[in-house]
């Protein structure tokens, strides 16, 4: 056990960081990605990392990245998060479809879709969600019909994130309608802008519009958008699952730095004595339990690091993380509102006015859904007490 | 001792209860809420639908709400804060984007109490007249008052108004600045606390059109909070020295208590929203409502709101009868009141799940409301910093 | 709504003071009523208060009582608590029992049955949990049989308090062995005494006897010992659960007192200033809420009393109050024991040597079981959300 | 950076479990248990089954296990606190009654510490011979060490002996009292913190034979806490002044990641043994652990767990490497453990029910001892404070 980084991976941070500070642009400076020009933005930021070898790290090199370790890559995310760099728009692509391209993808798959996915030329959006199968992939209705030289696509997805502006689609359709359940669903790539798609952009609580609607309507693809082989749509979606849920999304960087500005907004309240500092003082252990609950978090995933660094897999122990992130990011929001104050209208800017008003508003909102996306915790719950702790399954 | 409402009080709460579920629908929410202004470029005040608002109002006034503390001889209804907390329950389950509360609440007691106590008045030097006029057209609904330049802190009432110029001499004549006054664009009149000479307390009372009101961004764009700048003067001078201490302690604990008998109405909707969707919604094969956890989530939230109940209306009587212990009874029920929102608000979404994140969806306009009503007049914290307070010093004295 | 006490409940409080405060044993003075002697204890005040008609206050006055109002009974309890009056060795009868006798009981049940019971001259425990039937008493086993002029009964019951010393027990039997789940229960009157009754303590964790196992092999009980009907014992029982879980045994005293104890525990640490004082200060929040928690309770038990002294009933909404009180208990007691500090090997006598060594930590495990005990939290949650928010069973 | 045990780490803990397993069994705990004695008349010292602790620490001691830290040359394993970590996981989870934390995870780097830094020994004029047999005799099992005097606070160490006579003057040939001394029957020698000369720390070496031993009364009646009556002395002193200073704060790292260490293995069995439960127990038809609420309790703490460990893993390699944010690591490790492990308490009483809250199960003695190891060497809140003082420090600095 040593937890002293490596002169390479000490290397690797440091040309990161300078790269960085050189590039990243200020804080908040773009539009939000969920608009046609912060898309458009958050698009040329991907190209400019990509061009420097930075959007895709832990990829061979030869297909833009840089055989990154998994130690490096989380390396790569602290130095991003300190940053406040925007927001990754091509996170779909890379985090959630690439593991499962280089995984269960043919070498012509990768060929076509892996080097577009790093420039950001091509931006994905997931389709896996229904109006009738949320976290319950087994309810999905859409169908796939065979047809000459490929497949014929027919339904309707939801939640999809980045839906309304991106350029391909993964998604999950019903090849066999006699399978049950988990048998018979097939793993599809389909371009958006292919004839029959039609995109309904849902607007969020918030008033952006972060997530769509997508239809399909005779929708035609060829075999080779096929990934992973017909019906084995669900073994191969789970591989993706298990990243979305694991390791590759979330970088703990995400939360130890907005625990980092909890402390300062902390800071700043006792600083302004009296009343704020006495406020202040009243949250100190739960401020400090949610500083350490970041830690935790950050500290097992560098253990999971090294695990999967040696070979192991990781299984059930996913939705540990999946439960204990989204909860300390809601705890670090949560804490750092009720910091605001009594009578705060939540968007007006703190007296720690360094921070962009609303910024902590938007946090909890996203927050607030953690709970919700990429499995609800109470299916992850389950997933630990049946597959870590060998309960029934009821 | 008898703990319950009386069917006089049921009555006029199922009245207004009625009118509201037709008047004050999540359609009208909806039409009110912006999509949260940028916060550089402001939205221009006046974006409310004054025409609906208004209805709704004279509505509300037709019942006899704004005007429900005043006395008969001013046009009120004589009621007190008892009946007062059952409507305002009301108004927090439809999210009223009014200002009932700081009406029917606030202003329109303070008001009667400066004219009750002619004390009040020779200290401060008040018109009369003037103070009679204006509690009369609140009470009639003829004006929708609003109050700001105070918040509850852990010590006591935090004042929020400040002069545009820190080293002005206040305090007549000094422009000053208030923040967040609710219904900042309808209200026609606002009582204001600003400071007063050496390091006291002054009440004014504002007319909207003598003020420069500029929106602030927030999550409950209905509430249409602003910024108002103003001169104090003699002129609205309503109370200064101990007179206007007394009026600014009432009002922090009669703001904890509308502010806590809205939440309960909304932790009620928003429960009951959740409910009904975990009923209809089915996954794997079953209603959502089915699965324990869902069950486990809700009857948490159910339980922490009927026993915010009580608190709230002990805390309603213990201000209608003036007894000593009324404001840690205020800050009591304004903790509960909160929490119990608070939880009702991120069970319901995590029922609702992706569908509660969306703006198609109804719950948002009663969560945001719920976040907004539960950080003002003190948030849970604060509130229970101040019984904790109160308690130790009863205890050792 | 008037929050003052009439006249008549106000001299009622004034009377129950004086007389507790002449009579009461010191605090902890009598010895524990899980102990041979201790229990006679207890039976011996039980008595001094029968004697002068304080032990069954809401009873009708010729049945030993004083026809209370259920206000007044509140604030007997009050009262009695104040003065940390011993514990209710009677409890399961005066509580438990005797609403039930009231309810289903004959002239002559109730004649042969209430007034020894409220002298303490017979001492009664309950019978309704199975090895294998906890809070699921439509599990119910143990089988009571026709036979000429009565019933036999034979089976086993468990987790019976006070049942190592008490006279008498109501039980649960199955009475048909071919009706269904509830159907087919009888409720019995069972003497201790009775051939074919075995009694085997059960020690607890903290080394007490408070719950027993009964045995029974054979029992014979004539006809008049059924309470309420053969058949009827499902329905019989529920109006007993009714009162374990709803107003009549949780008397809010017992929190509202706990809870001035804990504020007079954190008072103290603030006064030894320091590191005690700083260490109090971090936990001053959930002292608050602990509080705040317990006049919350206090307040919706006076507020439920007045709605069952205009006649209405109290349903589901007995399943809250269980929740409530439960976690209130144990947030009180555990706060309690946090304020203790670092290295408290908890039996000590805390530095505010005034309240008895081991008190809190007693409290704590009496407080630990209360989620468990009369239908555990989890079913509860159940009623409340069936009953009361309309969720569909699962 | 590789935050893995080596396999030689794996395989000294899978020996150590495995001799526990059959040494350290619930009815072992269970003799050693008392029925918690009444505080007034404790029980005499000596309850403790000396033939089975005896031979329980000869077969530790034949892995090494008490002279892990110890260097060869001083007849120990010359491991570090990562490979001592382990061990005392599966200490936890049998929740063993003997002071293998206190002699191989304080005692012993303090004796070999004190051996190393020959400013030490002068500083306070401590044998080094003697120092060095007791190394030894601790290191290969043969006298058992424990520990007292000093408790976390917020701020730092907290002393806890006293003189007897509050008016004496220090330090030394003045009787002197120190609380709470686990293994009290059973340890032949204790490290014992005393107050020095103005207002200082002083670190006693104490054989049991010199000292006047009560009992104290407590939940966990095998840890066997007890009081110890000493006079410090010359002959008795191993640090003073700076010495002291840093070998206490030394003790307070170790002490937290000790404790944290058994808490994960404590942790761990008790959830083991509640789903197990849930396996076999039917309920309404089916097992218990079948139902989402159960199920969904028992996760939690799961989770709870699974993010102690490596906080805990972490706090150990940098103490072990002397890590100037040791301090905060091992505070950290410290709180997240003492949490996980009340709240797997909690959740296992809550599967188990009634039968839980009984003698016969064997939930309780692992209950117990969770109880006294999160109170000790600093409580989950004390120990966030003290993390929340570096973090804020750290920010600034």
């Amino acid at each position: 056990m040593d937890l002293d980084f490596t002169p390479e991976e000490q290397a690797f941070r440091e040309e990161a960081r300078r790269w960085l500070e050189a590039h990243v642009p200020a804080p908040g400076s773009l539009a939000s990605l969920d608009t046609p020009e912060g898309f458009e933005e958050h698009r040329r930021w991907e190209r400019t990392m990509y061009d420097d070898r930075w959007s895709v790290v832990n990829w061979p090199a030869a297909l833009g990245g840089r055989d990154a370790s998994i130690v490096e890559w989380l390396v790569f995310a602290e130095e991003y998060y300190r940053v406040q760099a925007p927001k990754r728009v091509s996170q779909n692509g890379i985090f959630l479809l690439a593991p499962t391209l280089f995984e269960h993808g043919t070498n012509e798959q990768k060929a076509r879709y892996l080097p577009p996915m790093a420039s950001a030329d091509e931006i994905w959006c997931q389709g896996w969600s229904e109006p009738d199968a949320g976290s319950d992939l087994a309810g999905i209705r859409s169908r796939a019909r065979r047809d000459a030289g490929g497949w014929v696509l027919d339904g309707q997805k939801t939640w999809c994130s980045r839906g309304a502006f991106a350029e391909w689609c993964f998604a999950i359709f019903r090849s066999d309608p006699e399978a049950e359940r988990h048998r018979g669903l097939t793993y599809f790539l389909v371009p958006m802008d292919a004839p029959g798609v039609t995109v309904r952009p849902i607007p969020q609580l918030d008033g952006e519009t972060g997530f769509a609607e997508v239809f399909f309507e005779g929708v035609r693809v060829p075999d080779d958008q096929v990934l992973g082989g017909v019906g084995e749509g669900w073994r191969v979606a789970m591989s993706t699952a298990g990243s979305e849920r694991g390791l590759n999304l979330r970088s703990p960087a995400r939360y130890t730095e907005a625990a980092g500005r909890l402390l300062d907004r902390y800071v700043g309240r006792l600083a302004e004595g009296g009343e704020a500092a006495e406020a202040a003082t009243a949250l100190a252990d739960r401020v400090a339990r949610a500083y350490v609950d970041a830690e935790a978090y950050r500290l097992h995933t560098y253990w999971t690091a090294s695990a999967v660094a040696e070979g192991q897999a990781v299984g059930a122990e996913a939705s540990c993380n999946k439960i204990f992130w989204s909860e300390t990011d809601l705890a670090i929001h949560g804490l750092a509102l009720a910091l605001g104050g009594t009578g705060s209208e939540l968007l007006e800017p703190g007296p720690d006015g360094g921070s962009r008003p609303g910024e902590w508003l938007d946090g909890y909102l996203f927050a607030l859904a953690g709970p919700i996306y990429a499995g609800t915790n109470e299916i992850q719950r389950n997933v630990v007490a049946e597959r870590l702790l060998g309960l029934p399954r009821g | 001792m008898r703990f319950a409402f009386t069917e006089q009080q049921l009555e006029l709460r199922g009245a207004v209860r009625q009118v509201l579920a037709s008047e004050c629908t999540p359609a009208d929410l909806r039409a009110l809420h912006e999509r949260p202004p940028e916060p550089a470029a402001g939205p221009a005040l006046g974006r409310a639908d004054p025409g609906r608002t208004s209805a709704r109002w004279a509505v509300l006034a037709e019942l006899g709400a704004p005007g429900l503390l005043a006395p008969e001889a001013h046009g009120g209804l004589g009621l007190d804060e008892v009946d007062l907390t059952g409507v305002l329950e009301e108004a927090g389950r439809v999210a009223l984007p009014e200002p009932l509360g700081e009406s029917a609440g606030l202003v329109v007691p303070a008001l009667a109490g400066l004219l009750e106590l002619p004390g009040a008045g020779a200290d401060a030097g008040a018109d009369p007249g003037k103070v009679a006029r204006w509690l009369g057209a609140v009470a009639h609904g003829e004006a929708v008052a609003t109050v700001g330049g105070v918040e509850v802190g852990r010590a006591g009432p935090v004042l929020t108004t400040a002069p545009l110029d820190p080293d002005a001499q206040l305090p007549d004549a000094v422009p000053c600045r208030t923040p967040r006054v609710v219904a900042s664009d309808r209200a026609d009149v606002a009582l204001l606390v600003a400071p007063g000479a050496g390091g006291g307390l002054e009440v004014h009372l504002v007319e909207a059109a003598a003020a420069r009101r500029l929106p602030t961004p927030s999550i409950d764009g209905p509430r249409r909070p602003g910024e108002w700048e103003w001169v104090p003067s003699p002129e609205t001078r309503l109370a200064s020295g101990g007179a206007a201490a007394v009026l600014v302690g009432s009002l922090v604990d009669r703001g904890a208590l509308v502010a806590a008998s809205q939440l309960l109405g909304l932790a009620d909707r928003m429960i009951a929203m959740a409910a009904a969707y975990a009923v209809d919604r089915k996954q794997f094969g079953r209603p959502i409502g089915s699965f324990q956890a869902v069950k486990h989530l809700l009857a948490d939230a159910r339980v922490r709101l009927e026993f915010a109940r009580p608190a709230t209306y002990r805390a309603a009587e213990s201000i209608a009868r003036g007894r000593p212990g009324r404001a840690a009874h205020a800050a009591m029920a304004k903790a509960l009141a909160s929490d119990a929102a608070d939880l009702a608000a991120r069970v319901a979404l995590q029922v609702h799940g992706a569908i509660g994140y969306t703006w198609e969806c109804d719950l948002h306009l009663f969560m945001k409301h719920t976040w907004a009503l539960s950080a003002s007049w003190g948030d849970a914290v604060t509130q229970r910093a101040r019984v904790l307070a109160e308690a130790l010093a009863g205890r050792s004295g």
